[in-house]
C-alpha cells in the first residue's frame, strides 16, 4: 500500500516540476495535466471523494483544456520565449526546499493531533450549505471570473487593431 | 560755543561736497569761488577751535559702548588746524591748477569729502567714529585717483587695496582693545602692551602707518604720483594722510599704550623708521620724473616720523610731530611747484626740464626755500625737527638708526641737488617752450609754505611752545622741564656738525655726479645707481619685486586657485560624479538580477520563503 | 488690527494670492504684473505695521492647536519681525525688477506664482514656532527655488535646478530627523516651550545639515554657483535676499533662542564657518563667470553671519543680523546689476567685457555703491555690520578666527575690483546702453539704500538690539 | 447592507455582458461608475454608523435558510471600503475615454467589478478559506484585466504574473490547512483563542513564514516582487492603478495587518522580520526605480518601494507606527494610481512609455504635468502634500520605538525617491516644448476630471490632514490596535 502511495507522491511531484521546466509549452499543458490526475487519484485513496472528483474534473479537465486551446490560439505568434540562461536556479532551489520542507513537517506531524471528527459531520451538501454557505458566493464569483476572463481574453480581435 | 559746534568741521565740508556734486559741471566760476570760500570759512573755525582748545560732546549711536563722541583738546585742535590750512591752500591751488579737468564736478566734491572724513577721524574720541571717517577717506582717495587719467584705476585699486588692508588690521586691533578694556573711548584707554595688546598695538600701528604712508604699504604713493592730478598728490599723501597717520601713531604711543624707551615695541618702530627713510631715498635717488621723485621723498620723511616717535623719548617724539608738521608744509610746497612747472610746460621729466628760474623766478624761490628745508639746511624748519629726531636717536643709544637717518639725510639733499639743477638751474633746454610764471593762485600758495617753512625754523619757538610741548604735557617724566627751544638752532653741538657735514657730502656727491653726467643734472645721480652693489637691487626694484602689493596679490591668486582646485572642485564632484556614479552602480547591481527568467523570480519566492522559515524557526529554537 | 491677525496675514496673503496670479494672467499680462506687484507690496508694508510691537520688545504667540503635538502656532518677536520686514522688502524691490526683467519669456505666470509663494512661504517660515511647520515652509521654498532655477527649461538649467532641489531636500530630510530626536527628547515640537533645553550632539549635526544646505555653507554649498543658470531676478532673490537667509534665521531661532549647544560645538563652528568663507572667497576669486563670482560671494559673506552667530556674544549677533540686512540691500544690488549687464551683452564672461561706465554710468556706480557694502568700507552700511561681527569674535576669544574672517575681507575686496574692474572700467568691447528704466531705478534705489543704511544705521540698529536682547536667555 | 459591497458588483458584473450586447458602450460605462459611486456612498456616509453596532454580525435570510455569514465590519475595513471605492470611481471614470479602444468594455467592466467585488469581500470576511477564496475571485480577474491588451507582451506579463500568484496562494492555501489542522477551525477569533491555548510555537511559526511568504508575494515585497515590474507596465493604465494602488494594497497588506495583528500577535520576532522585509523593499525597490527607462516599470517600482514604506509603518507595532503606516497606504494609493493614470493619458496622447522620447509635454499636456507634479511630489514626500504627514509619523514612531537605523533608512529612501521623480520631471515635462508633439491634444474631459479629482484629494489631504487622520485613520488604527493588547499577552511565538 505505502509503495502505491509514495510511487503516486513521486509521480505528482516529477510531472509538476516537468511542468515548470519543459520549454514547450504544449508538453508543460500536458504534464501538469498528468500532474493533477495524479493528485486526484490520490485524493481518492485518502477517501475525500469529492476533492478528488472536484481535481479531476475542474483542474485535469477544464484548465488543461483552455490551456490547450490558448495555447494553439497563440502558437500562430510563437511560444513564451524563455531565455535559457540560469537554468540551474530554479532546480537548485527546488530540491533545496524539498530537504527543507521534508526536515519541517517530519517535526509537525508529531506535534498536530489528529482532528477529531467535525461536530456536524453531515453529507457534503450540509457541510457546504449550513456552514460555509458563503464560499459559494465566492465560488460563484470565481466562476464569474474565470468566464469573464475567457470571454475577455478571446474577443474578436477585430476592434484591437 | 556749545557741544554741537563740533559737528560743523565734519557737516560744513559734507554739505559743500554734496553741493557740488550737484553744481552742473559748466559753471565753473561759481564752483571756484564757492570752493575757496567754503575752505577759508573752514580755515578761520580752525583757528577759533585752537583758541577754544577744550570741547567735547558724546550722543549714543548705535548703542552698547558704541556712541558718536568728539573730543577737541590741544592735540585734535593743532591737527584740525593744519588741516583746514592746507584745505585751502589746495582749494586756491586748484582753481586754476585743475580748471579744465574732465570730472571737475566730481574733484571738489571728493576733495571736501575728504577733509569731511579727515577733520571726522581727528575729532572722534569713540574708536567706531574713528574708524569710520578713518575708512572713508579711501573712497575718496579712491575716487580722486581715477580722475587722473584712463588708466588710473589701477593705481586707484592699489591704493584702495593697500588703505582696505591697513584698515581691516586696525579693526582688528580695535576689537582686541575693546575686548580687553571694555570700553571704546579713546580718553579713557591706557595699557601696557604685552600678550595679545602686543599684538593689538602692531595691528593698531600698521593702521597707522599705513595711512601715513611708510613702508611697505608705500607703494601706491609713486604709482599716484604719475597717474593722480598733482594737486591731489600734494593734499593727500604729502599733508593729509601724514597729519592722520602720525597722529595716530602719536595717540597710539602716547595715549593708548605705554611705549617704554627700548622696548619691543619701540625697536619695531625705529627699525620701521630707519629701513623707510633709507630704502625710499635710495629710490627717491635715482628718479627721472620730478613727481615720482617728490613722492619717493615724502615715504622717506615718514620714516623719520616714526623714527622720532619710535624712540620714546619726549625729545624724539616733538621731534617726530614737529617734524610732522613742517614735511607737510614743505613737501605740499614742493609739489605744488612742480605741479605749477607742469602747468606751464607740461611736462615733469627732468630730462626735459633745465633753466626754468629765469622764466618762473617765483616757483623757483619756493621751490629753493622748501627744498633746502627738506634737506635739513641750518635756518629753517627742516634743520630743527631733524636736529630733535637726531637728538632722540642718539638718546636711546643704538646708533645704528641715527646713521640711517644721517644717511637719508645726504641722500635727500644729493637728490634735491639734482632735481633743483635739473629743473631750474643749468641750460635752458629747448624741448620745451618759451613760458610765463604761473598765475596769482598757483605761486601763493606756494609762497606762503615757504614763509611758513622759514618762520618755523628761525623762529621756532612759536610751533614748538604752542604745538608741539602742550601734547607731551602728560606724559614727560615728573620734574623733567620739557623745553626744547634752548639749543633749538645752535650749530656748535656735535649732532649739528654731523649734519651739517652730511650735507657738504651730498653737495660734493652732487657736483662729482654731475660733471661724470657731462654737465647733464639729471644724470647727477648715476654714480649711485650704477653702483655695483646696488644696480641689481635697483633693477629689481623697478621690476616691482618688492611692491608688496604685486606679492600680496600673486599670494591671493595662488591661494585662491588652491582653496578652488584643492576644496571647492572636489567637494562639487562628489555630488555630480560621485552621488551618482553610487546610485547607478547599486541600480545595476540589483537590475541583475531581474534578467525577466520567470524560474529566476520563482527561485526568488522560495530563496525568502526558506529564509523566513529559518529565522522564525531560529527564535522559536528547534 | 491686532497682532495676531497682521502676522496671520503677512504668511497667508502671499501664500494663497500666489495660487491666483494664474487668474490674473488669464485676463491680460498687465493684470498679472499689477496684481503681483500689489501682493509683493502688501506682504512688504504688513511687517512694518508690526515694528512698533518689536521695538518694544514684547513677544506675542498666534496659535491653533492641531493633532499629535504638531499645533500651527505664529510667534512674533523682534527677530521674527526684523527678517520679514528684511525678506518682504527686497523680495518686493526684485518683484518690481523682474516685471522689465522678464517681460518676453515665457511661463511668466508660473515664475510669478513661485516668487510669490517664495516669499509668502519665507514669511511662514520666519513667524512660525512649530519645528514641523518650519520645515513644512522650508520644503515649499524648496519646491519655489527648484521651479525657479529651472525656469529657462533649458536641458542643463533643469539638471542644476534638480541638483540644487535634491541637496536641500537631502539637507532639509535629515534636519527633519534632528526635529525628531529633538521631539524624542523633550515631547513636543513647540519652539517656545523648549527655551534653555540642552539637545543631544547628533541632533545638532542633523539641524546643521539642513542649514548648511540652506544657507550654502562649506559641505553642501555646491548647488548655488550652480544655480546662477536662472534668471537673474531668481538669483538675486535666490542668493541675496531671501534664500540664504533661511539657514541663518533657523540658526539664531533654534540655536541661539532655544536650544543651548553641546560644549564642543560652540568653538568647533566659527573655525568650520570661517574656513567655508574663505574657500568661498577663493573660488570668487579664481571663477569668471560673472554670476558665479557673486554667488560665491554670497557663500562668502553667509559665512561671516553664521560667525557672527556662533560666537554667542551679543556683538556677535546684533553684528549677524545687521549683515543680514546690509547683504540683503547690497548684494541684490550687485546682482541685479549683473542682471542688467547680462541682459544688455548676453555675456556672462566677465574677460569679455569692458568700459561700460560709460554707456552704463547709474549701473556701474550702484555696482560700486554696493560692492563696497557688501567689503564693509566705512561709508555703507556693510562696514557696521562686518565690523561687529569681527569685534563680536575677537570678545569671544577667537582672534585667530577673526584675522582669518579679515583676510576673507580683503579677499573679497580684491574680487569684487577686480569684477568692477574688468565689467566697468577698461576700453569699451561694444556699447550696450542701460536698459529699463525700472530696473535701473531699483538697482540706484538700493545702492542708495546701502549708503543710507549706513549713515543712519542707528534706526535700524534700534531693532536689532531688542532682537538681540529678546534673543539672548543665557547670561553672556 | 454591508452584504451591498459584494453582491452589488457581482449581480451587475453577471448582467454587463448582457447589456453589453444591446449598448456597447454607453450603458456599461454608465453601469460600472454607478455602481462604484454607490459602494463610495455607502462607504462614506452610511458606514461610520454601521460600525457604531458592533462587529456586524447579522444573520443573512436567503430562501427561509438562515445563511451563516459572517461580515465583520470594523474601523479598518471600513477604511480599505472608503479607499477601494474611492479610487475605484476615479479608475471607473477615467476608463470610459482610456478603454475606448480596447474595445469590448462590457467584458472589461465585468472583469474590473469582479475585482473589486473580490476586494470587497477580502476586506470583509472574518473567515480565512474566505479570504483565500476572495484573494482568488480578485487575482483571477487581474490576470485576465492584465492581459486585456492581448498583446504578445501582456499575454507573457500576465502568465508569469499568474503562476507566481499560483504559487502564492497555494502556499497560502496551505498555511490555512495547517492552521485549520491545529486548531479546527477558520475563524479569526476562534483560531486565535485556540492559538493561545496550544503551545505548537513551531507549527505557528510555519503558518506565519508560509503567510508571510503568500501575502509577501501579493503585496511585492522584495524577495517576492519580481511579478509587479512585469505585470504592472503592460497592463492598460487604469488597470496598473487598480493593481498598483489597490490590489497589493488590499490582498497584501490588509491580509498580513488583519493576520498577524488580530490573530497570531505581532511578537517583537515577527515585527522585527516585517520591518527587515519592508526596509529591504523601501531602499531596494529605490534603486532600481532610478534606472529605469519605461515610466510605468519605474511607478511599478516605486510601488514596491513605497509598499515597503508602509509594512515599516505597520510592522514597527506602536500604535503611532500603525496609524502611519495606514495613512501612508491611503496616501500612496491616491498618489500611485493618479501617476500611473497620468502615464496611461500620456501613452494615448504621445504614444510611448519611454522616458527619452517624452520630453516637452507640458506645453501641450499642462493639466496632466500639474497633476503628475502634485503626484509625484506627494509621494516623494515633499511637505505641503499627503505623502510628507504619513512618512513624517513613520519616522516619529520609528524614532520614538528608538529605531535610529530603520528612520535613517526612510529618510534616505525619501531623498532616492523625490530623485527617480526628478528624473520623471525633467524628461517628461520640465523642459523645452518639442516639436514633435505639436498635434498632441490634452487628455479628453473624462480622464482629466479623475486625475484632477485625484490630484485635488492630494492637496486637500495634505492641508486638512488632522480630520483626515481623526475620521478615518484613527478608528482603523483603535480597531487593530484594540486587538493588539490583547494579543501581546498570549504566549504564540515570542
Amino acid at each position: 500500500m505505502m509503495a502505491l502511495q509514495i510511487g503516486l507522491l513521486c509521480g505528482l511531484v516529477v510531472f509538476s516540476l516537468l511542468a515548470v521546466l519543459l520549454r514547450d509549452i504544449l508538453k508543460a499543458a500536458i504534464s501538469l495535466a498528468v500532474a493533477s490526475l495524479l493528485l486526484g487519484i490520490l485524493f481518492f485513496r485518502l477517501d475525500a471523494p469529492y476533492a478528488g472528483a472536484f481535481e479531476i474534473s475542474v483542474v485535469a479537465g477544464l484548465i488543461t483544456v483552455l490551456f490547450v486551446v490558448t495555447i494553439a490560439l497563440t502558437k500562430a505568434e510563437g511560444g513564451v520565449h524563455e531565455s535559457r540562461a540560469a537554468a540551474w536556479i530554479f532546480p537548485l532551489f527546488f530540491v533545496v526546499f524539498l530537504v527543507i520542507d521534508f526536515l519541517v513537517m517530519r517535526r509537525l506531524i508529531g506535534q498536530v493531533a489528529s482532528l477529531p471528527a467535525p461536530a456536524e459531520a453531515g453529507t457534503f451538501g450540509q457541510v457546504l450549505w449550513k456552514g460555509r454557505t458563503f464560499d459559494l458566493i465566492a465560488q460563484v464569483g470565481v466562476i464569474f471570473a474565470g468566464v469573464f476572463a475567457v470571454l475577455a481574453l478571446f474577443r474578436k480581435r477585430s476592434k484591437h487593431e | 560755543m556749545t557741544p554741537q559746534t563740533l559737528l560743523i568741521p565734519i557737516l560744513l565740508p559734507a554739505g559743500l561736497a554734496v553741493v557740488f556734486f550737484l553744481i552742473p559741471s559748466r559753471v565753473k566760476l561759481v564752483r571756484e569761488v564757492l570752493a575757496v570760500l567754503g575752505a577759508s570759512a573752514l580755515l578761520y573755525l580752525g583757528f577759533v577751535f585752537f583758541s577754544v582748545r577744550n570741547l567735547s560732546w558724546k550722543t549714543p549711536w548705535l548703542g552698547r559702548g558704541i556712541d558718536f563722541d568728539l573730543r577737541l583738546y590741544h592735540f585734535s585742535a593743532f591737527i584740525l588746524l593744519g588741516l583746514t590750512g592746507f584745505l585751502f591752500l589746495i582749494t586756491l591751488y586748484s582753481t586754476v591748477k585743475m580748471r579744465n579737468t574732465p570730472r571737475l564736478r566730481e574733484y571738489y566734491g571728493y576733495v571736501f569729502l575728504t577733509a569731511a572724513m579727515a577733520n571726522g577721524a581727528v575729532l572722534s574720541n569713540n574708536f567706531v567714529p574713528l574708524i569710520f571717517f578713518w575708512g572713508g577717506g579711501l573712497l575718496t582717495l579712491y575716487g580722486l585717483i581715477t580722475i587722473g587719467g584712463q588708466t588710473s584705476h589701477r593705481t586707484a585699486v592699489k591704493s584702495l587695496m593697500l588703505g582696505g588692508f591697513c584698515d581691516f588690521s586696525m579693526i582688528l586691533g580695535i576689537g582686541i582693545l575693546w575686548a580687553k578694556t571694555g570700553t571704546l573711548t579713546l580718553s579713557e584707554i591706557s595699557v601696557k602692551p604685552e600678550g595679545v595688546l602686543a599684538a593689538a598695538f602692531i595691528l593698531m600701528m600698521i593702521g597707522a602707518i599705513g595711512k601715513a604712508g611708510a613702508m611697505p604699504f608705500h607703494t601706491w604713493i609713486p604709482d599716484a604720483a604719475v597717474d593722480a592730478p598733482v594737486s591731489v598728490m600734494a593734499f593727500i599723501p604729502a599733508a593729509l594722510e601724514k597729519l592722520l597717520g602720525i597722529y595716530l601713531l602719536a595717540r597710539i604711543a602716547l595715549d593708548f599704550f605705554h611705549l617704554e624707551k627700548n622696548g619691543a615695541m619701540a625697536i619695531t618702530l625705529m627699525i620701521i623708521g630707519a629701513a623707510t627713510i633709507v630704502l625710499a631715498v635710495f629710490m627717491a635717488l635715482i628718479q627721472k620724473d620730478f613727481k615720482r621723485l617728490l613722492s619717493y621723498h615724502a615715504v622717506s620723511q615718514v620714516g623719520y616720523m616714526i623714527l622720532g616717535i619710535g624712540t620714546a623719548i619726549p625729545i624724539g617724539i616733538a621731534g617726530g610731530i614737529f617734524h610732522m608738521i613742517n614735511h607737510a608744509m614743505y613737501k605740499s610746497g614742493l609739489f605744488l611747484s612742480a605741479g605749477s612747472v607742469e602747468h606751464r610746460t607740461g611736462t615733469t621729466d627732468l630730462r626735459k626740464l633745465g633753466g626754468l628760474s629765469r622764466e618762473m623766478p617765483l616757483t623757483a624761490f619756493g621751490f629753493a626755500v622748501c627744498a633746502l628745508a627738506i634737506s635739513g639746511v641750518w635756518p629753517l624748519n627742516g634743520f630743527v625737527s631733524k636736529e630733535m629726531v637726531f637728538h632722540g636717536a642718539l638718546e636711546t643709544g643704538y646708533i645704528i638708526f641715527a646713521i640711517a637717518a644721517w644717511a637719508g639725510a645726504v641722500l635727500t639733499f644729493a637728490s634735491f641737488l639734482k632735481a633743483g639743477h635739473s629743473v631750474f638751474l643749468g641750460p635752458r633746454s629747448q624741448d620745451v617752450p618759451r613760458v610765463k610764471e604761473s598765475q596769482g593762485p598757483v605761486v601763493l600758495p606756494i609762497l606762503i609754505l615757504a614763509a611758513l617753512c622759514i618762520l618755523f625754523g628761525v623762529y621756532n619757538k612759536l610751533p614748538l611752545q604752542t604745538f608741539i610741548t602742550p601734547i607731551l604735557d602728560g606724559h614727560a617724566a615728573p620734574g623733567e622741564h620739557l623745553d626744547f627751544t634752548s639749543h633749538a638752532l645752535s650749530v656748535f653741538n656735535p649732532v649739528a656738525l654731523i649734519s651739517i657735514g652730511c650735507l657738504i657730502l651730498a653737495l660734493l656727491l652732487h657736483i662729482y655726479g654731475w660733471r661724470r653726467g657731462g654737465k647733464k643734472a639729471h644724470l647727477a645721480s648715476e654714480p649711485v645707481h650704477t653702483f655695483p652693489g646696488l644696480k641689481q637691487i635697483y633693477d629689481l626694484a623697478e621690476a616691482r619685486i618688492f611692491d608688496i602689493y604685486e606679492q600680496g596679490i600673486r599670494f591671493l591668486r595662488s591661494l585662491s586657485l588652491v582653496l578652488f582646485k584643492g576644496i571647492d572642485r572636489p567637494i562639487d564632484a562628489v555630488y555630480d560624479k560621485g552621488v551618482t556614479a553610487v546610485g547607478r552602480a547599486f541600480t545595476r547591481l540589483f537590475q541583475s538580477a531581474h534578467n525577466g527568467h520567470y524560474a529566476n523570480y520563482l527561485a526568488w519566492c522560495l530563496g525568502g520563503l526558506l529564509v523566513l522559515v529559518g529565522v522564525i524557526g531560529w527564535f522559536v529554537g528547534f | 488690527m491686532n497682532i495676531k491677525l497682521i502676522a496671520l496675514l503677512t504668511v497667508f496673503i502671499p501664500v494663497l494670492g500666489s495660487l491666483t496670479i494664474p487668474l490674473a494672467g488669464r485676463i491680460s499680462r498687465q493684470a498679472r504684473s499689477v496684481w503681483s506687484v500689489l501682493l509683493g507690496a502688501v506682504t512688504a508694508a504688513l511687517p512694518l505695521l508690526l515694528l512698533p510691537f518689536a521695538l518694544s520688545g514684547k513677544q506675542d504667540i498666534a496659535v491653533r492647536t492641531l493633532i499629535l503635538g504638531l499645533d500651527f502656532k505664529l510667534i512674533i518677536d523682534p527677530l521674527s519681525v526684523f527678517m520679514s520686514i528684511v525678506s518682504s522688502f527686497v523680495g518686493f524691490l526684485i518683484i518690481v525688477y523682474s516685471l522689465g526683467y522678464i517681460a518676453h519669456e515665457r511661463h511668466q505666470d508660473e515664475y510669478y506664482l513661485m516668487v510669490l509663494l517664495f516669499i509668502g512661504s519665507m514669511m511662514g517660515l520666519v513667524f512660525s514656532a512649530n519645528l514641523v511647520f518650519m520645515y513644512v515652509f522650508w520644503e515649499i521654498i524648496g519646491i519655489c527655488c527648484w521651479r525657479l532655477i529651472g525656469f529657462y527649461r533649458e536641458k542643463d538649467h533643469v539638471l542644476k535646478a534638480d541638483k540644487a532641489f535634491l541637496m536641500t531636500f537631502f539637507g532639509a530630510a535629515v534636519m527633519l530627523l534632528g526635529f525628531i530626536l529633538i521631539y524624542n527628547q523633550t515631547g513636543t515640537f513647540d519652539l517656545t516651550a523648549m527655551r534653555g533645553t540642552l539637545i543631544s550632539g547628533t541632533a545638532v549635526l542633523f539641524i546643521l545639515l539642513g542649514m548648511f544646505s540652506k544657507s550654502t555653507t562649506m559641505p553642501l554649498h555646491t548647488w548655488l554657483p550652480d544655480a546662477g543658470v536662472a534668471p537673474t531676478t531668481v538669483t538675486a532673490l535666490l542668493h541675496a535676499a531671501v534664500l540664504v537667509k533661511i539657514g541663518v534665521y533657523a540658526f539664531a531661532r533654534l540655536f541661539l533662542f532655544t536650544f543651548s549647544l553641546p560644549a564642543g560645538w560652540r568653538d568647533a563652528l566659527p573655525i568650520f564657518v570661517v574656513v567655508s568663507s574663505l574657500v568661498a572667497a577663493g573660488a570668487a576669486t579664481v571663477e569668471n563667470d560673472f554670476k558665479r563670482i557673486l554667488a560665491y560671494s554670497t557663500i562668502s559673506q553667509i559665512g561671516y553671519i553664521f560667525l557672527g552667530f556662533s560666537v554667542y556674544t551679543p556683538d556677535g549677533i546684533s553684528g549677524s543680523l545687521l549683515f543680514i540686512l546690509m547683504h540683503g540691500l547690497a548684494k541684490a544690488g550687485l546682482f541685479l546689476c549683473a542682471g542688467i549687464v547680462i541682459h544688455a551683452t548676453h555675456k556672462r564672461d566677465i574677460r569679455e567685457m569692458g568700459g561700460l561706465i560709460k554707456t552704463m554710468p547709474v549701473t556701474a556706480v550702484a555696482f560700486l555703491a554696493c560692492a563696497f557694502s557688501v567689503i564693509g568700507l566705512p561709508p555703507f552700511g556693510g562696514f557696521f555690520s562686518k565690523l561687529l561681527v569681527i569685534t563680536g569674535t575677537v570678545k569671544a576669544g577667537q582672534v585667530w578666527v577673526a584675522a582669518v574672517a579679515l583676510f576673507t575681507a580683503v579677499l573679497t575686496m580684491f574680487y569684487l575690483l577686480k569684477v568692477f574692474s574688468k565689467v566697468f572700467l577698461g576700453e569699451a568691447t561694444e556699447t550696450a546702453p542701460e536698459k529699463t528704466r525700472g530696473m535701473v531705478f531699483v538697482v540706484a534705489l538700493l545702492a542708495v539704500l546701502s549708503l543710507l543704511s549706513g549713515l543712519l544705521v542707528a534706526y535700524p540698529m534700534k531693532l536689532v538690539e531688542t532682537a538681540t536682547t529678546s534673543i539672548i536667555w543665557w547670561n553672556p | 447592507m454591508i452584504f451591498l459591497f459584494i453582491a452589488l458588483p457581482l449581480v451587475v458584473a453577471g448582467i454587463l455582458p448582457l447589456i453589453g450586447k444591446i449598448s456597447p458602450r454607453l450603458l456599461p460605462d454608465i453601469l460600472a461608475n454607478a455602481v462604484f459611486a454607490a459602494l463610495l456612498a455607502i462607504a462614506l456616509f452610511a458606514g461610520p454608523s454601521l460600525i457604531g453596532q458592533g462587529a456586524g454580525l447579522q444573520p443573512f435570510m436567503f430562501l427561509g435558510e438562515p445563511l451563516g455569514i459572517h461580515l465583520a465590519l470594523d474601523g479598518f475595513s471600513l477604511f480599505m471600503l472608503a479607499a477601494i471605492s474611492l479610487v475605484g470611481l476615479c479608475i471607473g471614470l477615467f476608463s470610459v475615454d482610456y478603454m475606448e479602444h480596447y474595445g469590448h468594455k462590457a467584458a472589461y467592466y465585468a472583469l474590473l467589478l469582479i475585482m473589486f467585488a473580490g476586494m470587497n469581500g477580502l476586506v470583509l470576511v472574518t473567515d480565512f478559506f474566505q479570504i483565500y477564496l476572495f484573494l482568488e475571485v480578485a487575482a483571477i480577474a487581474s490576470y485576465a484585466l492584465v492581459a486585456y491588451g492581448l498583446g504578445h507582451e501582456e499575454l507573457e506579463a500576465s502568465f508569469k504574473y499568474l503562476m507566481l500568484s499560483a504559487v502564492s496562494s497555494a502556499f497560502i492555501v496551505i498555511s490555512v490547512t495547517l492552521l485549520f489542522g491545529l486548531t479546527g477551525s477558520l475563524d479569526f477569533g476562534a483560531v486565535s483563542q485556540a492559538l493561545r491555548g496550544l503551545n505548537q510555537p513551531l507549527a505557528s511559526g510555519v503558518c506565519a513564514a508560509l503567510f508571510i511568504m503568500g501575502f509577501g508575494l501579493k503585496a511585492a515585497l522584495i524577495p517576492f516582487h519580481a511579478w509587479l515590474p512585469d505585470a504592472h507596465p503592460s497592463a492598460p493604465a487604469p488597470i496598473s492603478a487598480a493593481l498598483s494602488g489597490l490590489l497589493i494594497k488590499v490582498s497584501g497588506i490588509y491580509a498580513l495587518t488583519r493576520i498577524f495583528l488580530k490573530v497570531f500577535g505581532l511578537t517583537p520576532a515577527l515585527s522585527n522580520i516585517l520591518m527587515i522585509l519592508g526596509a529591504v523593499s523601501m531602499v531596494v525597490a529605490a534603486f532600481l526605480a532610478l534606472g529605469q527607462k519605461d515610466i510605468k516599470r519605474m511607478l511599478a517600482y516605486s510601488s514596491i518601494s513605497q509598499v515597503g514604506y508602509i509594512v515599516l509603518g505597520i510592522g514597527l507595532g506602536t500604535p503611532l507606527g500603525i496609524l502611519g503606516g495606514l495613512f501612508h497606504l491611503l496616501n500612496h494609493a491616491l498618489a500611485k494610481s493618479l501617476l500611473f493614470l497620468n502615464s496611461g493619458s500620456i501613452q494615448m496622447a504621445a504614444g510611448t512609455r519611454n522616458l527619452e522620447e517624452m520630453n516637452g509635454l507640458s506645453k501641450k499636456m499642462p493639466v496632466t504635468a500639474a497633476t503628475t507634479l502634485v503626484g509625484s511630489l506627494s509621494i516623494a514626500g515633499v511637505p505641503p502634500l499627503n505623502g510628507f504627514w504619513s512618512k513624517l509619523i513613520i519616522v516619529v514612531a520609528l524614532v520614538q520605538a528608538k529605531r535610529f537605523g530603520f528612520a535613517l533608512a526612510a529618510i534616505l529612501a525619501s531623498v532616492l525617491t523625490l530623485w527617480y521623480y526628478l528624473i520623471i520631471q525633467r524628461r517628461a515635462f520640465f523642459n523645452k516644448p518639442d516639436e514633435k508633439w505639436r498635434d498632441v491634444r490634452e487628455a479628453p474631459f473624462l480622464m482629466t476630471t479623475a486625475t484632477v479629482v485625484l490630484a485635488l484629494l492630494c492637496i486637500v489631504i495634505g492641508i486638512f490632514f488632522t480630520a483626515t487622520i481623526s475620521t478615518w485613520i484613527e478608528p482603523a488604527r483603535d480597531a487593530l490596535a484594540g486587538g493588539l493588547q490583547v494579543i501581546q499577552s498570549s504566549i504564540g511565538i515570542q
